[in-house]
């Protein structure tokens, strides 16, 4: 029962960080269609810019996962003014090779600065944990779940909610026409883009205090992300909340009930047979032919 | 013009009681109509009266949530898009679809897939027959564009041409598919009432070799120059039918669908 | 006639040129390089014929490459029966083509899913397939021996009537070798793309719902070209392991199928020279990199490349090149035009 | 008000419009008429920003529009209702009207206007919250029309507004045009309907391969032979 | 002036790119002692390091580059297991010896490469040696849990550790893996804490090792956590683990906080020594050493050897007898008869974090 608790609770916590991730794909992946292969390296610039900041330079560490999140929003602006854009209209895997490009260079650029040696991320809770009967969890670990979750919620509002979030998903349907509805289709990618990337980076910086910072740190990430932007269907942010969730679960107990050795596999299998029962992803609609 | 409905033609499809629903939201309640062999029957009604979805339903892009649809005593509801196709059942989609990155000639060439037998082995070994095979094609792509008067397009991208002629080169595709039932959803849609009356010609041409035809048009003028029977639907049921001039007539639909001043609508 | 001939042409030169200079480091990156080539080869008529783009494509290699080192290898295998599964080394080509059929097998299997999934989807069920295998390969060590790897692999062998059985270990033969099967490879995927067969697939890649209402059975051309590409990855995964001598899981790294799609895309897919191209290109860069900086600085150079060809070359080396040769084509028959009016006038 | 000064505009290499010039003035009615092909469709994106120019002017109410963005060219008040429906598939029917409305600021008013226009369509207001991607084809065709009108242009370009509507509500659409510019509003209109657009507006032109051919009051092109001809199927 | 060329191939960039350059900077304080001191036969050494890209085709290429192109007559690498025994049919095709300074698999040395020589430990060594320590730990070990990265490295460390304890009568509870690159590993601790054991082993590279430490915490597993392999760095994970590493054990082979207790403290000394004055960082001495013993026993083979020839460089390597960091350096044989590889007996040392300070017990 304690065992399952604990899991359980794990489960939890860790779903919240993977839905972070999720997000941030989901309306870069799932909105604008880019295959966002710099995800994992903006989480990883997320998580040296808290490093920077707190860890180097003794800033307050929530100022610091404030910059992070800017500089992170600031950076993918800036990869969509200058990758992007100027690739109007090309192809989904016109993109995704750029992306993959801008990815390469990245990851190499982080070590060039950086050096391979893990970082580490001082943090202001206590390590003592949170003791709840039988299980326990760190507070930093709380502290995400928190921010992970209010992030969840101000996200879905402002895409299924607001002018904006209504206007940046027009842009993605169909450019031209938005264009024609008055919206600045730059901005639009761009704030998108930008969006995306400062969410990755505030996954990074909340993460780099639990974890530990290295240039490698983003491959397994992105492509969990990924999994779970698909899991929970395309530019869907309560799918994708729930994705993150599901595959924490996955993971969890099957890494502590079946083999920890296929815990990483565990994710996947969930994705290929949830794949084979809903082809369109747990929470889309099928398409209307005709 | 061919003569009014004729009872004893045996019908080539059959739909009987259909129904389609879409999570609450009735899009047919329950049709039933024949369409007899070599013959063109327009299928009209109100917009989100079911047409298109019927069409979805015969070709096998949806399945219904009840009925039949029989097509020379096949029933089609258990079949694949691509196998209901086989058996000649082609239609063409309402919203354009045609092969944007390719040539307008690779598209119709595309079409004539049905018409083709080379496979994976033969084309590996580059056996004669396929070679001919091809040869024999490429002359019908010709044949084809000429008909419907895209010859001239033939080597632009599909993507590139104007609204109205990748319309006419959907129906190019179909036809390439050599249909026996050919079902056209608002093909003139986008046509000048000009273009439109050659386009009455190229169906009727259709029909005399030997294509039967299900139209769903808004166009009165060609729903009732060249149809030999009409069907009306209505909230996805079946409120009247038979030849152009009683339905033009029917105040039921009149009220539903003709309006009163038929006068701007075309023809 | 110049444009059939050219092809031929190149496998010339490139049968020749390597060996006349006789430069091993050189023969090991066009050997090493060729690998890749034809498993981006196979992978170009998934991405760019049927348009679906499968992230997971080392998985195919990785598989070939398992079979082939595992049959040569001999195993034996305790699923819980009675009796361990017990098969002794096989002769090498028997190997080489066992792994071909696994491979081609698992391409069937994921065909057939492809039927149901398209796209992004399509991408991330290929993605999941080639981590699963990862993971497989990771933990089932009484088969796979684990990250303990297999090695000592046996290389590839030809029997010439004059020396009997001759096991390739010299570079000459095992670069003439990849060539030989690439060229194959390239055969294979021109006589089907260029066929009813191909047209199918391309149809499928532009307009899905369009192809099916003219008849086409898109499944079952969706899984030949799958079982194929397949086929062919796995023939390059059991290149690979005959010649490097060694595997381990990190066969199945994602960075893998990276890199054939970077050649695939920038050579330009959908065509039939644009993995050749790219894959020569991309192959060879990070060896002339070595010279140049360090090695993080490589890497940035390497990605940096990319963008730049895609900046420049959006539809990727050989369509540009295509484009550039028609274009002055075009200008030359349009002055000779201009000219006749002139005199006509 | 608009005036379309002899515009070039390429798709690559090849000019799709040469040398085309119209106006339109306040409070007009004027259609454009044209074969497949003809150029119709690129000149109205020409107009709306959509396309950039390869030489001319286009100028309303003064104002050079010509190369401006979209989102310009709206700001001053000029709407276009595009060909083909292109309504927004995955948002829903309510979503695509506050599209057309995007950049209104007034909200009271731009929820009146909503309401005004589902007494016009009906089905619009059944379907609210129906993602407009499943909607069918004529369905579709409302949203778009009723979605231009919702940025209280004061020049809307309609681009085949008939296109696939049921006979009933082809009237219905002519009917809005009429009420609308009764209510002060300006139209250019692309229409295939040839016989109805000419009958109700002010001034037409005529286009052919990518120039204008013939121009005048709707009724003299009605009476035109070549019109006739080629486009009435008279 | 010629110089004699030393090949180096270490993973430079990519997932384990933190250790190998440790290793290289280690062998690059070697090249400058060496040089320092005149070099050998009277001419300079130069290393030329190359990349693997942590992964085992380009480790193939990058030896192929050193042997071909470069025409060095010796190498040093790979780093991991896997990258070692990719490169090891290219020793024999081009008839060039190699020192292996890290990787752990028995495979390397018992599958008939006469080329190969390793001055690391295997995992059996290092248990051999650990168990002699065994009788140190208060309250003794009771029953033990692994918790190993699921690598060749991990896999074999916890093999031969949990056959050692079992044949010293110690209870073995569970054994979890987990991917190098994974970072939660709240499941696996879990699992582990329902196991009821005394103590964890865990063996796997230091950012893995802080992350279990920072989590055990967090879960309050009750163990005493105890690092073999010798890849954690005790400071780093002070640093970064901060209490959640007190009390933990790690053993090492090389304690780079007490020069004075290695076996040659001069050696140990002139090492550290070398290191800092190229300004490393401190953390990295405990793998950098490897890279220096590596470069030095190939300085010592080709002195002994007269000349840089592969050939001439293989026979002498048989023959070194050399003082190192880690203790003294001289292979013996292993594996098959007539293709034997050499192997070097090194030493272990167990260190112990108490108070944030690392302590020898
Ligand atoms: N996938 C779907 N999900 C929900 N509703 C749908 C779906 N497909 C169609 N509908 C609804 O079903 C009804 C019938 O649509 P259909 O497209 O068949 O109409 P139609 O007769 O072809 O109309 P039109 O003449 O306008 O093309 C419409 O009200 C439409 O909104
Ligand atoms: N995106 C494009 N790329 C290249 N050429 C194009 C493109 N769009 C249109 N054209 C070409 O420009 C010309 C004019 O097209 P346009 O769409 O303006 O015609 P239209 O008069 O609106 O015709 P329709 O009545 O069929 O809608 C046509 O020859 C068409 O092929
Ligand atoms: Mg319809
Ligand atoms: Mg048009």
């Amino acid at each position: 029962m304690e065992a399952h608790l604990q899991h359980l609770l794990n489960a939890v916590v860790l779903g919240g960080t993977y839905a972070l991730l999720g997000i941030g794909l989901t309306l870069i992946f799932g909105i604008m269609r880019v295959v966002n292969f710099t995800h994992g390296e903006l989480y990883t610039f997320g998580a040296y810019m808290a490093y920077m900041l707190a860890g180097m330079m003794g800033l307050n560490f929530f100022m610091s996962l404030a910059m992070a999140a800017l500089l992170g929003m600031a950076l993918g602006a800036l990869i969509e003014f200058t990758l992007l854009r100027p690739l109007k209209g090309a192809d989904i895997d016109t993109t995704m090779l750029v992306m993959i490009g801008a990815g390469i260079a990245m990851q190499a650029g982080e070590q060039l600065v950086w050096g391979g040696v893990a970082k580490s991320v001082p943090s202001p809770f206590p390590t003592e944990p949170v003791v709840l009967g039988s299980v326990s969890v760190g507070m930093n670990r709380l502290f995400v779940l928190g921010v992970a979750l209010l992030l969840l919620g101000g996200f879905y509002l402002l895409i299924n909610r607001t002018k904006l979030g209504v206007a940046m998903r027009a842009t993605f349907q169909d450019p031209d026409t938005a264009a024609l509805m008055g919206v600045n289709r730059g901005l639009m990618y761009t704030l998108t883009f930008a969006l995306g990337s400062g969410l990755a980076a505030t996954a990074g910086a909340l993460l780099g205090p639990i974890f530990v910072v290295t240039p490698t740190m983003g491959d397994l990430v992105a492509l969990k992300a990924f999994a779970i932007v698909i899991l929970g269907g395309l530019g869907n942010i309560p799918g994708a909340t729930i994705g993150g969730f599901v595959l924490a679960l996955a993971e969890e107990f099957g890494a502590g009930y079946l083999s920890s050795g296929y815990r990483d596999a565990m994710g996947f299998i969930l994705i290929i047979a949830v794949l084979i029962v809903r082809p369109q992803g747990l929470f889309a609609m099928k398409e209307r032919i005709g | 013009m061919s003569l009014a409905f004729d009872e004893s033609a045996a019908p080539i499809l059959e739909v009987r009681e259909v129904a389609v629903h879409f999570s609450g939201l009735i899009a047919i309640a329950s049709m039933s109509f024949a369409v007899p062999e070599g013959e063109i029957v327009s299928l009209i009604g109100p917009n989100g009266a079911g047409k298109t979805t019927a069409f979805n339903v015969i070709t096998g892009f949806l399945k219904p949530t009840g009925g039949k649809v029989l097509f020379r005593g096949t029933d089609l509801t258990r079949l694949s898009s691509n196998r209901i196709a086989g058996l000649g059942v082609v239609r063409t989609f309402q919203r354009t679809s045609i092969f944007a990155g390719c040539t307008v000639f690779d598209n119709v060439l595309t079409g004539m897939h049905r018409q083709g037998r080379a496979e994976t082995w033969g084309a590996l070994l580059r056996l004669a027959s396929v070679r001919a095979e091809t040869e024999r094609m490429r002359a019908a792509v010709a044949e084809i564009l000429a008909f419907v008067g895209l010859s001239h397009r033939a080597d632009e991208l599909a993507g590139n041409l104007a609204y109205g002629e990748q319309r006419l080169l959907g129906i190019a595709i179909a036809l390439a598919a050599d249909p026996k039932l050919l079902l056209l959803d608002e093909p003139a849609a986008g046509l000048n009432p000009s273009e439109t009356e050659a386009f009455m010609g190229v169906v009727q041409r259709i029909r005399d070799r030997g294509v039967t035809i299900l139209l769903v048009e808004h166009d009165m003028r060609m729903v009732m120059t060249i149809s030999d029977r009409v069907v009306v639907l209505n909230h996805g049921r079946i409120i009247a039918e038979g030849p152009p001039e009683v339905i033009r007539a029917n105040p039921d639909v009149i009220q539903a669908y003709l309006g009163q001043g038929v006068k701007h609508a075309k023809g | 006639m110049t444009t059939r001939l050219l092809p031929w042409l190149f496998v010339l030169v490139m049968a020749v040129g390597p060996l006349w200079l006789g430069d091993q480091y050189i023969l090991y990156v066009l050997t090493s390089t060729g690998i890749f080539i034809i498993g981006a080869m196979s992978l170009n008529l998934l991405l760019g014929y049927t348009g679906q783009l499968s992230l997971g494509h080392i998985a195919f290699f990785g598989i070939g490459a398992y079979t082939s080192a595992l049959l040569s290898l001999g195993f034996d295998l305790d699923l819980g029966g009675v009796e361990p599964f017990v098969l002794g080394p096989q002769p090498v080509w028997v190997a080489f083509l066992g792994g071909i059929l696994v491979a081609a097998l698992f391409g069937f299997l994921i065909g057939k899913l492809a039927f149901r999934v398209r796209g992004a989807y399509f991408v991330i069920v290929t993605i999941s397939f080639a981590q699963v295998m990862r993971m497989v390969a990771l933990n089932w060590v009484d088969l796979t021996e684990g990250p303990m790897a297999l090695n000592n692999i046996p290389p590839l062998s030809v029997w010439l009537p004059w020396d009997g059985v001759l096991p390739l270990y010299r570079k000459e033969y095992n670069y003439l070798l990849v060539l030989a099967v690439a060229v194959v490879c390239f055969l294979v995927i021109q006589r089907l793309v260029q066929s009813r067969v191909g047209r199918a697939l391309v149809a499928l890649r532009e307009n899905e719902s369009l192809a099916r209402s003219v008849g086409i059975d898109v499944t079952r051309y969706l899984v030949v070209a799958t079982v194929i590409a397949a086929g062919m990855a796995g023939a390059a995964g059991g290149l690979y392991t005959h010649y490097i001598r060694i595997v381990d899981p990190d066969v199945f790294m994602f960075i893998y199928t990276v890199t054939m799609v970077i050649m695939v895309v920038t050579g330009g897919k959908g065509t039939l020279a644009g993995p050749i191209v790219g894959g020569l290109a991309f192959g060879i860069l990070p060896e002339v990199l070595r010279e140049v900086a360090r090695p993080e600085v490589q890497w940035i150079i390497y990605g940096v490349a990319m963008i730049v060809v895609v900046f420049f070359l959006p539809q990727g080396i050989v369509p540009a090149v295509k484009n550039w040769f028609a274009g002055r084509r075009k200008r030359v028959a349009g002055t000779a035009l201009g000219l006749r009016k002139e005199t006509s006038a | 008000m608009l005036k379309v000064e002899g515009i070039t505009v390429c798709y690559g290499q090849i000019p799709a419009l040469r040398n085309v010039s119209l106006t339109v003035e306040e409070g007009e009615l004027v259609t454009l008429i044209g074969a497949n092909g003809a150029g119709k469709t690129t000149t109205l994106r020409a107009i709306s920003g959509l396309l950039p120019l390869a030489s001319g002017r286009i100028t309303f109410e003064g104002r050079e529009i010509g190369n401006a963005a979209p989102r310009t060219v709206l700001a001053l008040g000029v709407a276009h209702c595009p060909e083909g429906r292109r309504v927004f598939p995955h948002l829903t029917v309510r979503e695509n009207l506050e599209m057309g409305a995007y950049l209104r600021r007034d909200h009271q008013a731009v929820a009146q206007d909503m309401e005004r226009l589902f007494d016009r369509f009906p089905r619009l207001k059944e379907r609210l919250n129906q993602p407009a991607g499943t909607m069918s084809g004529g369905e579709q065709q409302m949203l778009a029309i009723a979605r231009a009108l919702m940025s209280r242009p004061k020049i809307v370009l309609f681009d085949e507004p008939s296109l696939g509507l049921a006979p009933n509500l082809v009237e219905r659409t002519f009917e809005i045009v009429s009420d609308i510019r009764r209510e002060g509003t300006t139209v250019l209109m692309v229409e295939q309907n040839a016989y109805a657009a000419l009958d109700m507006c002010d001034r037409a032109y005529l286009l052919e391969s990518g120039q204008v051919m013939e121009q005048g009051t709707g009724q003299a092109m009605l009476a035109n032979d070549h019109i006739q001809r080629a486009y009435l199927g008279g | 002036q010629e110089t004699i060329k030393i090949g180096v191939t270490q993973p430079l960039t990519g997932a384990v790119a933190a250790s190998g350059n440790y290793v290289a900077n280690g062998a690059r304080v070697a090249e400058e002692v060496v040089n320092a001191n005149g070099g050998v036969l009277g001419k300079k050494i130069q290393l030329i390091i190359e990349d693997n890209k942590s992964n085992p085709k380009e480790a193939v290429a990058s030896a192929e580059k050193l042997i071909v192109r470069d025409k060095v007559p010796v190498l040093m690498g790979a780093w991991s297991s896997t990258f070692t025994l990719a490169v090891m049919p290219k020793l024999v095709e081009y008839g060039v010896p190699m020192v292996v300074e890290t990787s752990s698999s028995t495979k390397i040395t018992t599958s008939g490469n006469p080329w190969v020589f390793r001055i690391a430990p295997t995992s059996a060594m290092e248990a051999k040696s650990f168990a002699e320590k065994l009788d140190h730990f208060q309250p003794a070990i009771q029953k033990a849990d692994f918790l190993a990265v699921n690598n060749d490295f991990g896999r074999g460390s916890a093999d031969e550790f949990r056959k050692m304890l079992q044949a010293k009568g110690v209870k073995i509870g569970v054994t979890e893996t987990m991917a190098p690159e994974a970072t939660d590993l709240s499941a696996q601790l879990s699992s582990i804490k329902q196991s009821g054991g005394d103590t964890l082993f865990v063996t796997t590279g230091v950012e893995q090792i802080t992350l279990i430490l920072k989590q055990a915490a967090e879960l309050r597993l009750p163990h005493r956590v105890i690092t073999n392999g010798g890849s954690s760095s005790p400071d780093q994970l002070i640093a970064q683990a901060g209490a959640a590493a007190d009390g933990g054990y790690f053993t090492l082979f090389f304690a780079p906080w007490f020069p004075e207790k290695a076996v040659h403290p001069t050696v140990a000394k002139t090492f550290v020594d070398g290191w800092n004055k190229k300004g490393y960082d401190f953390a990295g001495l405990t793998e950098g050493y490897r890279g220096y013993d590596g470069i030095m026993t190939i300085v010592e083979a080709i002195k002994k050897a007269g000349k840089a020839e592969p050939q001439a460089i293989r026979d002498a390597l048989w023959t070194v007898k050399l003082d190192g960091v880690n203790g003294d350096i001289a292979f013996k044989k292993d594996g098959p008869e007539g293709k034997e590889s050499g192997q070097n007996e090194a030493n272990v040392y167990v260190v112990q974090v108490k108070d944030g300070k690392v302590t020898m017990p």
